[in-house]
C-alpha cells in the first residue's frame, strides 16, 4: 500500500514532464496508475471480505508516534475502490475534456496528487497520518479549483474552499491530538478498541467539537456548505471526482471511521442528526433554486452528504447499512451526472438548464448515460439507487422519537432528487423540442465512455446486488458498528411501506419537476435571506478581517519612532515593576544615609556640573554648544571612573569622547538649527515617561546595591592576574587574556563600523530600490 | 557620592530618554549617546564601587590586595564603551546621510516605510 | 580536536572576513573566498552537529582559563542546530548574491560584512558566557546596521534609523541586565549562574528583575510584541541578498538567546514568567499575522509575518514542556530555512519584474512554473500544511499545549495558522495566479542576459527548498534531535556539569 | 585652521604621540594603558593632522611609501641588484626622488589593510594554542625579557592587533568623513 501511495506521488510530479514528452498520450500512464491500484486492491479484497484487516507499517516520525501505518478493512476498501475505480475513469475523461490544454500536465499533477492523497487518507491507519493526507487533499483541491487561474471567480472560490476546509483541517488536527491523548495512541486499530476510554475521557467533548468541525467543513455540512457550489469553478472532471464522489466524502469517511471510537454518545448522535438533517433539507431546497447544471448537482450533493451524515448519526445497524449503500449509489449516479453535465457544457458551451433541450439526438451515448444515472438517482426499480433509497426510508422509519422528522427530511430530499433526476436525465436530452441546442463538436468517446461505464455499474449493481457488493458493504458497515453484519441486499423486498413511499416519492418528484419553473421564480424572493446566509457571512468576515487588520496594523505600526520607543519603555517599566511588586525586597534608604558623610566637595561640584550641563543641553539652541556640553558630560563621567579606581576606563572614555566630538564636528557641522517640534500635550506625556523611567533605573541600582556582592571573579582575577596572566594591570589582563574573546568580538565590531561608515558616505545609490 | 550616583544615573536616563523622544534628529543622537553613557555608568555602579584602590597589582606584590576595585565591571565597561563608540559614530553618520537624503531634521517626516501600501 | 571543532564555526567566517578585507579591491577574489568559507563552514557545522549528537554537550575554555572565570564555549544540540541552519542559509544567500546583488554594494564590503554576520551568529549560539553573548550580539547588530544601510537609498536610511535607535536601546537594556546579574550574583558564566540561581538566594525577585531586562533586550531583538516595531519598518528596505539573511536568521538568534536564558538562568519565578510569555506569545502571533495580512507588498508581507512566527517560538517557551521546547526548536530551524527561502524567491521575482508590489506583479504561474512550485512549497511550509515542515513544529506545539491544558493559546495558534494560509495565498493569488496587469510594452521585454541571471538565481532557492522538503518529508531526524535538544535545555544539570566539570 | 603654528606643532607632536602610543601599548600589561588606549592615542595624532591638512596630505605623509628603482642591467648579478635597490630605497631616498631615470612606485597603505592586519594578528595569536591541541587563545609566553616592552607573549601579540585595528578604524573613519 505504501508503494501504491509512493508511486502515486512520484507519478504526480512526473506528470508535467510526461505531458511534455507524450503530448496527449499522457492520459495513458495517468489512467494506468489508478487502474493498477484498483486491480491490486481487488486482489487484496478476498482477504478483507473474509474478515481480515490488513495492516502495513512504515516508520515516518516515530518519535512523535506519527507513522505511515496502513490499515485496510471493509470501509477503507470500499472507499479505496471507489477512489481508484472512479479515478481511472476520471483520468480518461480529463484527457478528453482538457485535450490540447497547455496546462494538462499540471492538471494531471494536481489530480493525481489528489487521488493519491485521498487514497492515503482512507488507507491510513494512524490518525495523524489521516490528517496529513486530509490536508493534502485540501491543497490539491485548492489548486484544482483555481485551475483557471486567470479568472477572478476561480481564484476567490479556490481561496474560499481552502480557508473553509483549512479551518476544518486545523480544528481536526486539534481534535485528533485530543483523541490521541484520550485514547493514548494514534494507531487506528488500537484506537478502535478504546471507544469507551475515549468517550468517557474529560477531553471527549472538546475533541468531538473540533473533530466535527473538521468533518463538517470538508463534507460541506451546514453552515459550511457554501464553498462547495463555488468550488464548481473547477473543470468538470474535478467537480465530478473531488466535489461529489470522493473529497467531500472524506468527512463522512472520517465520521464513519471514528464511529466506534467517538460514536454512541448523545452529543455525537444529536449533532450529526441535526446538522445532517438541516443540510439535507437546505441542499434540496437550494437545488430547486438554480438553473446551472453544476450548481444543481452541487446542491443535491450537499443534500446527499447531509443524508449520509444523518445516517451515521442514527448509528443503528440499518442506518449504517443504508449509509454505505447510499454512499456507493450516490457516487455512481452523481459522478455520472457530473460527467454528463461536463459533456453538455463542453459540447454546447452552456450549462443553463433552461436553454438545453433535445440533446438525445446529437449526444446519443451521453444521453443514455444520463438516463441510466437519472433513473438510479430517482430510485427507479432495477437500479442500485432504488436499493439505497429503500434502505434510507427503512432506516429513518425505525423506532425512535424523531422518526417522522427524519423520514420527512429524507422524503423531501428524495422528492427533489427525483425532480432533478428527471430534469437532467430526461429533460435536457429526451424531451421533444423543435430546435435542439446546437453542438460545437460531436460527442467524443473519451468523454462519453466514462459516464456510460459508471451508469451501467449502477444498473449492474442494482441487478446483481449479491455479487461482490453485498459482502463489501457488509464489511464496511461492520467497520462502523464493530459487530458482525449479516444483511443481504435485494432489489425486491415485497410490497412494503418503503416501496409505497418510493413510488410516492417518484410521483411527487415528478410534480415538483413540472412546477420547477414556478419554484425557480421564487428564487429572487429569497435573495434577502441570503444576506444572512453563511456565504455572505464569509464575505463579511473576510472583508471585516482585512479592514480590521489594516486598522490595527496602521495604529500599532504607525511609523512614528517616538511612539515605538514610548511603547518599549512603557513595557520595560511595567515589567520591572511587575517583577518587584509581589515579593521584591523593600528599599531601605536609611542604611545608606551614612554614605552621605563621605561626600567630598569636588564630587558635589562634579555632580552639579553634570546636572547643570543637562539643563543647558535642553535649553541650548545651537549645535556647537550642545556638542560642547556633551563633551563636558562625557569628561565628567571619566572623572568618575578615575575617582573609583578605573584609570583604564577613564582614559578610554576621555579619548573616545574626544573622538566623538571630532566626529560630530566633522560630520554634523552643516545641519540646520534646532526647532521646537513637539506638541505641548505630547511633551507632558513624554516628560512623565522619562521621569518614571529614570526613577525605575535609580530604584534598580539602589535595590541591587543593598545586598553585598561576593564576586568570585574579582577574587580569582586578583589572585591570578600576575601569577597566571603575567600582568599587573588586571583590567588589561582581562582584556587581552582572561576575556580576550570579548575583545576579539569588540574589535570586529569596530572594523565593521568602519566599513559601514565608509560605505554609507561613499556609496549613494538612488534608484537602488531593486535587488 | 556612592549614595548620590544612582540618582545621577536616573537623571541621565530621564534626560536621555526625553531627548530620544524628541522629533529632532540631532536631539535623538544626543539622547542616544547620553543613554549609552548612562548605561555604562549603571554597569559601573551596579558592579559596586571601590574608592581609591585601582585594579593594578603593585610592583612588589604578586596578588592584588584589598581594597582594590573590581576589575570585571571595568573590563566589561571598556568593551562596552568601545563598542558604543563604533555604534555611535555609525549613527552620527547615518543621521547625516538621512539629513542629506531627506532634507529634513524632523523624525515625523519619516514614516513611509512602515505604512501599508494601497492596493487597487 | 574538541577545542578546534567548537572554534571552527567562529574561526572560519572570521578568517574569511579578514581575507576578504585583505582583498578589498577585488570583488571577484572576495567572492571566491566567500564561497570557500561557506563550504568550509557548512562542513564544520555538520561535523560539530554530528559530534554533539554522538557525544553530548561539548565545551571549550577560551585561553584555558577554567570555567567560571574564563569564557566558555558550549555546543549543545540546540546551538549546533542553529549553527548548521545558519550555515545552510548563508550558503544560499551567498549564491544568491552573486547575481542578485548589484556590483556597487558588492564593492563596498557586502561579502566581509556578511561573513562577520555569520561569525556573530556562531558566536552568539556557541558562547556560554553572558557578557560574551552581549559582544556577539553587538557584532550581529553592527553588521545588521551596516547591511541595512548599505547602498543608502531613501527607504533604507529611513528603516535604518528606526532599526538603529530601537536596537541601541535594546543593547543598553542588555548591558544593564548583565550589570544587574553581575551585581547580584558575581558571575558571568551561564552555567555558574544557572547553578547559583538554583541554590537558595537572598532575593530571587532581583534575579527575576534582571530577567525582565533580558526579556526586553532579547524581546526587541527577537521582535516579540510589543517590541517588534523596528522589524516591519526596516526589514523590507535593503536588497534581498541582505534582507533574506537578516530576516531569516537574526530574530531567531534573538529567540535562541531568549530560550537559552529563560530555560537556564531566569527560571526562579515561573509563576510570573509563564503566564507573561503566554500572553506575549499570543499577541505576537496575532498582531504579526494581522500585519502580514494587511500588507500589499511581497517583502512587507514576509517581513511582518516574521513577527507572527516568533510568537510560535515564544509559545513553546511559555508552555515549558520538553515537547513544547522541541516544537520551538524545530520551529526555529524550519522558520529560518523557509523565511529565507521566501525572501529569496521574492528577490528572484523582483530581479526579473523589477517590483515587489503585488498589484504590479502577476502571471508567474504560467511564466515561471518552477519558481511557482518552489514558492508554493515554501509558502505552504510556512503555513504549516502537512507534510511540509511547518506542520511538525505546529503539531508539537499544539500537542504540548493540549497536554498541559493551555487550550486558549493552542486555539489562538491554530487560528493564526489559518490567517497565515490567508496571507500566503494572497501572494500566491496576486503574484502567481493573477494575470500580469497591462503596462508599457517596453518594460515587458527582458534582456537575455538578465533572464540567464534570473535562472541562476533559482539555484540557491532550489537548494533551500531541498532542505525544507527534507526536514518536512523526512522530519524524524530533526524532530528527534529537537527533542533531545529540548531535554538538554530543560535538564540544566547536563549543561552545568558539562561546563563546570562537576 | 591651517595656521603655520598649528601645522608645525602637529608635525612635531605626531612622532611624540606615536611613540607615546606604542609605549602605552606595551606598558599596558602592567600599568594603565594597552592596545585600545594606545591605538586611540596614536590615531588621535593622525586625526589632528587630517583635520589641519586634509586626508590626502595625511596619506601622502604617513601612509604612502615611495619605492624607487631602475631596471636591472643585463650583466648585473641579481643579489647585487637587490642590494643596490635596498640602498636606494633606504639611504638615498631624497636624492633618488629627483633623479630622472629612476622610476617611482608608490605603495599606499589603505587603512582597510591596517584593520585587516590588526584583526589577523589578534585572531591568529589565539590560533597558536589551537594548533598544539590547547583551547583557543591559550597563552604562550617567551622566557626572555625585552627592556621597556616586557615579556613577549601571545596576549601581547593580541594587544598589538587591537592597537593596529584601532588605528586603522579611526583613520578610515576620519578619512572618509573629512572627504565629505
Amino acid at each position: 500500500m505504501f508503494l501504491a501511495i509512493l508511486a502515486g506521488f512520484l507519478l504526480a510530479f512526473a506528470a508535467p514532464l510526461l505531458h511534455r514528452w507524450l503530448g496527449k498520450w499522457v492520459v495513458v500512464p495517468m489512467a494506468l496508475l489508478p487502474f493498477t491500484i484498483f486491480v491490486y486492491l481487488l486482489t487484496l479484497s478476498p482477504a478483507v471480505l473474509a474478515g481480515n484487516n490488513l495492516g502495513e507499517l512504515q516508520a515516518w516520525a516515530p518519535s512523535l508516534n506519527i507513522n505511515l501505518h496502513f490499515f485496510l478493512d471493509g470501509l477503507s476498501l470500499l472507499f479505496a475502490l471507489l477512489i481508484t475505480g472512479f479515478g481511472t475513469l476520471i483520468m480518461l475523461y480529463a484527457g478528453g475534456y482538457l485535450k490540447g490544454h497547455p496546462l494538462l500536465g499540471r492538471f494531471y499533477l494536481y489530480l493525481t496528487l489528489f487521488m493519491t492523497a485521498m487514497l492515503g487518507l482512507v488507507l491510513a491507519g494512524n490518525i495523524m497520518a489521516i490528517f496529513v493526507f486530509w490536508e493534502l487533499t485540501s491543497i490539491s483541491s485548492y489548486l484544482l479549483i483555481g485551475f483557471n487561474q486567470d479568472k477572478e471567480s476561480s481564484r476567490s472560490s479556490a481561496l474560499q474552499a481552502l480557508l473553509v476546509t483549512g479551518l476544518g483541517g486545523l480544528a481536526l488536527m486539534g481534535g485528533l491530538i485530543l483523541v490521541g491523548m484520550a485514547g493514548e495512541t494514534y494507531t487506528l486499530s488500537e484506537l478502535l478498541e478504546r471507544g469507551d476510554l475515549v468517550t468517557n475521557h474529560a477531553l471527549y467533548l472538546p475533541a468531538l467539537v473540533l473533530l466535527l468541525l473538521g468533518a463538517f467543513t470538508k463534507s460541506a455540512q451546514f453552515p459550511f456548505h457554501f464553498w462547495l457550489p463555488n468550488a464548481m469553478a473547477a473543470p468538470t472532471p474535478v467537480s465530478a471526482y473531488l466535489h461529489s464522489a470522493t473529497m467531500v466524502k472524506a468527512g463522512v469517511y472520517l465520521l464513519a471511521r471514528l464511529t466506534p471510537v467517538m460514536g454512541g454518545t448523545d452529543e455525537w448522535q444529536y449533532t450529526l442528526m441535526i446538522v445532517g438533517g438541516i443540510t439535507t433539507v437546505l441542499g434540496a431546497l437550494l437545488a430547486t433554486q438554480h438553473v446551472d447544471l453544476k450548481a444543481i448537482l452541487a446542491y443535491t450533493t450537499i443534500s446527499a452528504l447531509g443524508l449520509l451524515v444523518t445516517m451515521t448519526g442514527i448509528g443503528t445497524a440499518p442506518a449504517m447499512e443504508a449509509m454505505v449503500v447510499f454512499l456507493l449509489a450516490h457516487a455512481l449516479y452523481k459522478g455520472t451526472l457530473f460527467l454528463v453535465a461536463g459533456n453538455v457544457d463542453h459540447a454546447t458551451g452552456t450549462r443553463d438548464l433552461t436553454q438545453l433541450t433535445g440533446l438525445s439526438g446529437t449526444m446519443r451515448y451521453t444521453s443514455i448515460a444520463a438516463l441510466l444515472a437519472g433513473m438510479s438517482m430517482a430510485g427507479i426499480l432495477p437500479f442500485f439507487g432504488f436499493i439505497g433509497k429503500e434502505l434510507l426510508y427503512e432506516a429513518s422509519l425505525e423506532e425512535s422519537p424523531f422518526r417522522w422528522i427524519l423520514f420527512a427530511m429524507s422524503f423531501f430530499s428524495g422528492m427533489v432528487f427525483v425532480a432533478v433526476a428527471i430534469a437532467l436525465g430526461y429533460g435536457i436530452f429526451w424531451r421533444r423540442s423543435q430546435n435542439p441546442t446546437p453542438l460545437q463538436h460531436p460527442d467524443k468517446p473519451l468523454l462519453y465512455l466514462p459516464p456510460v461505464i459508471l451508469a451501467s455499474a449502477g444498473l449492474v449493481f442494482g441487478l446483481l446486488p449479491g455479487f461482490f457488493v453485498t459482502p463489501l458493504l457488509r464489511r464496511a458497515s461492520e467497520a462502523m458498528l464493530g459487530v458482525e453484519q449479516t444483511f443481504d441486499l435485494a432489489l425486491w423486498h415485497g410490497f412494503t411501506l418503503a416501496l409505497g413511499l418510493s413510488v410516492l416519492t417518484v410521483l411527487l418528484g415528478y410534480v415538483v419537476y413540472r412546477f420547477s419553473n414556478r419554484l425557480l421564480s421564487y428564487a429572487s424572493r429569497f435573495s434577502g435571506l441570503y444576506l444572512f446566509g453563511p456565504a455572505n457571512l464569509y464575505q463579511l468576515a473576510l472583508r471585516g478581517f482585512m479592514t480590521g487588520a489594516t486598522k490595527i496594523t496602521a495604529t500599532i505600526q504607525n511609523g512614528y519612532l517616538r511612539s515605538y520607543i514610548a511603547a518599549i519603555i512603557t513595557a520595560h517599566i511595567a515589567l520591572v515593576v511587575l517583577s518587584l511588586w509581589e515579593n521584591g525586597p523593600r528599599l531601605e534608604l536609611g542604611n545608606n544615609l551614612h554614605l552621605l558623610s563621605q561626600l567630598r566637595m569636588y564630587e558635589i561640584v562634579l555632580l552639579l556640573m553634570i546636572v547643570s550641563a543637562l539643563i543647558f543641553l535642553f535649553k541650548s539652541q545651537s549645535r556647537l554648544t550642545s556638542i560642547a556640553i556633551m563633551g563636558i558630560v562625557g569628561y565628567s563621567a571619566s572623572l568618575f571612573y578615575i575617582l573609583f579606581g578605573a584609570p583604564d576606563v577613564a582614559a578610554t572614555q576621555l579619548l573616545i569622547e574626544t573622538l566623538t566630538v571630532v566626529i560630530f564636528v566633522l560630520i554634523l557641522h552643516k545641519l540646520p538649527v534646532f526647532k521646537y517640534l513637539s506638541h505641548a500635550t505630547e511633551r507632558y506625556k513624554y516628560v512623565t515617561l522619562s521621569l518614571t523611567f529614570g526613577a525605575v533605573m535609580t530604584y534598580v541600582i539602589l535595590i541591587v546595591k543593598q545586598y553585598p556582592l561576593d564576586s568570585q571573579l574579582k577574587a580569582y582575577f586578583g589572585q591570578g592576574s600576575f601569577l597566571l596572566g603575567k600582568g599587573r594591570n588586571i583590567v588589561n589582563v582581562i582584556l587581552v587574556d582572561f576575556r580576550a574573546f570579548d575583545t576579539l568580538g569588540e574589535i570586529v565590531v569596530l572594523a565593521v563600523a568602519a566599513i559601514g561608515i565608509m560605505a554609507m558616505l561613499k556609496l549613494r545609490m538612488h534608484k537602488g530600490d531593486k535587488p | 557620592m556612592e549614595f548620590l550616583l544612582p540618582f545621577l544615573i536616573g537623571i541621565l536616563f530621564s534626560a536621555s530618554l526625553y531627548l530620544i523622544l524628541h522629533r529632532h534628529f540631532f536631539k535623538l543622537i544626543l539622547g542616544l549617546i547620553l543613554f549609552s553613557l548612562a548605561t555604562n555608568l549603571f554597569l559601573f555602579v551596579i558592579g559596586r564601587l571601590t574608592r581609591g584602590g585601582s585594579a593594578i597589582i603593585g610592583q612588589d606584590e604578586n596578588v592584588a590586595v584589598e581594597p582594590f576595585a573590581d576589575p570585571v565591571p571595568q573590563a566589561l565597561l571598556l568593551t562596552a564603551i568601545v563598542i558604543g563608540f563604533g555604534i555611535q559614530s555609525f549613527t552620527i553618520v547615518l543621521i547625516k546621510r538621512v539629513y542629506q537624503s531627506f532634507g529634513t531634521t524632523d523624525l515625523d517626516d519619516m514614516n513611509t516605510t512602515d505604512q501599508i501600501e494601497e492596493h487597487h | 580536536m574538541n577545542h578546534l571543532l567548537i572554534m571552527l564555526p567562529i574561526l572560519i567566517p572570521l578568517y574569511g572576513a579578514i581575507l576578504s578585507l585583505f582583498c578589498w579591491r577585488s570583488v571577484r577574489v572576495q567572492l571566491y573566498i566567500g564561497i570557500l568559507t561557506q563550504v568550509c563552514l557548512l562542513v564544520a557545522s555538520f561535523l560539530l552537529l554530528f559530534d554533539v549528537n554522538e557525544s553530548g554537550i561539548r565545551t571549550t575554555q577560551i585561553g584555558s582559563w577554567p570555567a567560571p572565570y574564563g569564557i566558555t564555549l558550549v555546543a549543545d544540540l540546540f546551538s549546533a542546530m542553529i549553527v548548521i541552519t545558519s550555515a545552510i542559509t548563508g550558503m544560499a544567500v551567498y549564491l544568491f548574491s552573486i547575481k542578485g546583488l548589484d556590483k556597487a554594494r558588492q564593492t563596498f564590503g557586502y561579502y566581509p560584512v556578511l561573513l562577520v554576520l555569520q561569525l556573530g551568529v556562531s558566536g552568539a549560539c556557541l558562547t556560554g558566557d553572558l557578557f560574551n553573548l552581549f559582544v556577539w550580539f553587538e557584532v550581529l547588530l553592527m553588521c545588521c546596521f551596516v547591511l541595512i544601510a548599505l547602498g543608502g537609498t531613501k527607504p533604507q536610511l529611513e528603516g535604518a534609523i528606526k532599526y538603529v535607535t530601537i536596537n541601541i536601546l535594546a543593547t543598553s537594556f542588555l548591558l544593564a541586565g548583565i550589570g544587574i546579574v553581575y551585581g547580584t550574583m558575581g558571575s558571568l558564566n551561564m552555567a555558574e549562574l544557572a547553578l547559583l540561581v538554583r541554590m537558595p538566594v537572598a532575593h530571587p525577585a532581583l534575579i527575576n528583575m534582571a530577567g525582565m531586562f533580558f526579556l526586553i533586550a532579547f524581546g526587541i531583538k527577537a521582535a516579540i510584541f510589543p517590541l517588534f516595531f523596528w522589524l516591519p519598518a526596516a526589514y523590507h528596505t535593503p536588497p534581498i541578498a541582505i534582507s533574506a539573511f537578516i530576516a531569516g536568521i537574526i530574530t531567531k538568534v534573538g529567540m535562541y538567546a531568549f530560550i537559552r536564558l529563560f530555560t537556564l538562568i531566569f527560571v526562579t519565578d515561573q509563576e510570573l514568567t509563564i503566564p507573561l510569555f503566554t500572553v506575549l506569545a499570543g499577541f505576537t502571533m496575532v498582531i504579526g499575522v494581522l500585519g502580514a495580512a494587511s500588507q500589499n507588498d511581497f517583502r512587507k508581507i514576509l517581513s511582518f509575518h516574521i513577527v507572527s512566527q516568533i510568537g510560535y517560538m515564544l509559545m513553546g517557551l511559555a508552555l515549558f514542556t520538553p515537547l513544547a521546547l522541541a516544537g520551538s526548536i524545530y520551529f526555529i530551524i524550519h522558520n529560518i530555512l523557509v523565511k529565507t527561502n521566501l525572501f529569496l524567491i521574492s528577490g528572484v521575482v523582483a530581479h526579473r519584474h523589477g517590483t515587489f508590489a503585488l498589484k504590479k506583479l502577476g502571471g508567474l504561474y504560467l511564466q515561471q512554473p518552477i519558481l511557482s512550485v518552489l514558492f508554493f512549497i515554501s509558502a505552504f511550509s510556512l503555513a504549516g500544511i502537512p507534510p511540509f515542515s511547518g506542520f511538525w513544529g505546529k503539531f508539537m506545539l499544539a500537542k504540548a499545549g493540549f497536554e498541559i491544558g493551555s487550550f486558549t493559546i493552542v486555539l489562538v495558534s491554530l487560528a493564526v495558522s489559518l490567517m497565515t494560509i490567508f496571507s500566503m495565498t494572497k501572494i500566491w493569488n496576486e503574484v502567481f495566479w493573477k494575470k500580469k496587469p497591462e503596462q508599457e510594452p517596453l518594460l515587458d521585454v527582458v534582456p537575455q542576459q538578465k533572464l540567464r541571471d534570473n535562472r541562476q538565481l533559482y539555484l540557491p532557492v532550489g537548494i533551500m527548498t531541498v532542505f525544507i522538503l527534507l526536514i518536512g518529508l523526512y522530519a524524524e531526524p530533526v524532530v528527534a534531535m529537537a527533542q533531545l535538544a529540548a531535554e538538554q535545555l530543560l535538564n540544566s544539570k547536563l549543561y552545568i556539569n558539562a561546563v563546570l566539570k562537576r | 585652521m591651517k595656521t603655520v603654528i598649528l601645522a608645525t606643532a602637529i608635525r612635531i607632536l605626531i612622532p611624540l604621540f606615536i611613540i607615546f602610543s606604542v609605549y602605552t601599548l606595551f606598558r599596558g600589561h602592567n600599568h594603565p594603558g594597552g592596545g585600545f588606549i594606545g591605538g586611540l592615542i596614536g590615531s588621535i595624532a593622525f586625526v589632528f593632522h587630517t583635520m589641519t591638512h586634509g586626508p590626502q596630505q595625511t596619506v601622502n605623509t604617513f601612509l604612502k611609501l615611495n619605492l624607487y628603482g631602475y631596471p636591472r642591467q643585463p650583466n648585473q648579478s641579481r643579489s647585487l641588484y637587490l642590494m643596490r635597490m635596498m640602498r636606494v630605497n633606504v639611504w638615498r631616498r631624497r636624492r633618488m626622488a629627483r633623479h630622472p631615470e629612476v622610476k617611482q612606485r608608490m605603495l599606499r597603505i589603505e587603512p582597510v589593510y591596517i584593520i585587516a592586519t590588526g584583526l589577523f594578528l589578534a585572531t591568529t595569536s589565539g590560533v597558536l594554542g589551537l594548533l598544539s591541541g590547547q583551547p583557543y587563545m591559550h597563552a604562550y609566553w617567551s622566557d626572555f625579557y625585552i627592556p621597556v616592552l616586557g615579556k613577549p607573549g601571545t596576549p601581547i601579540l593580541f594587544d598589538l592587533g587591537v592597537y593596529l585595528l584601532v588605528i586603522g578604524v579611526v583613520l578610515k573613519i576620519t578619512f572618509v568623513m573629512s572627504e565629505e
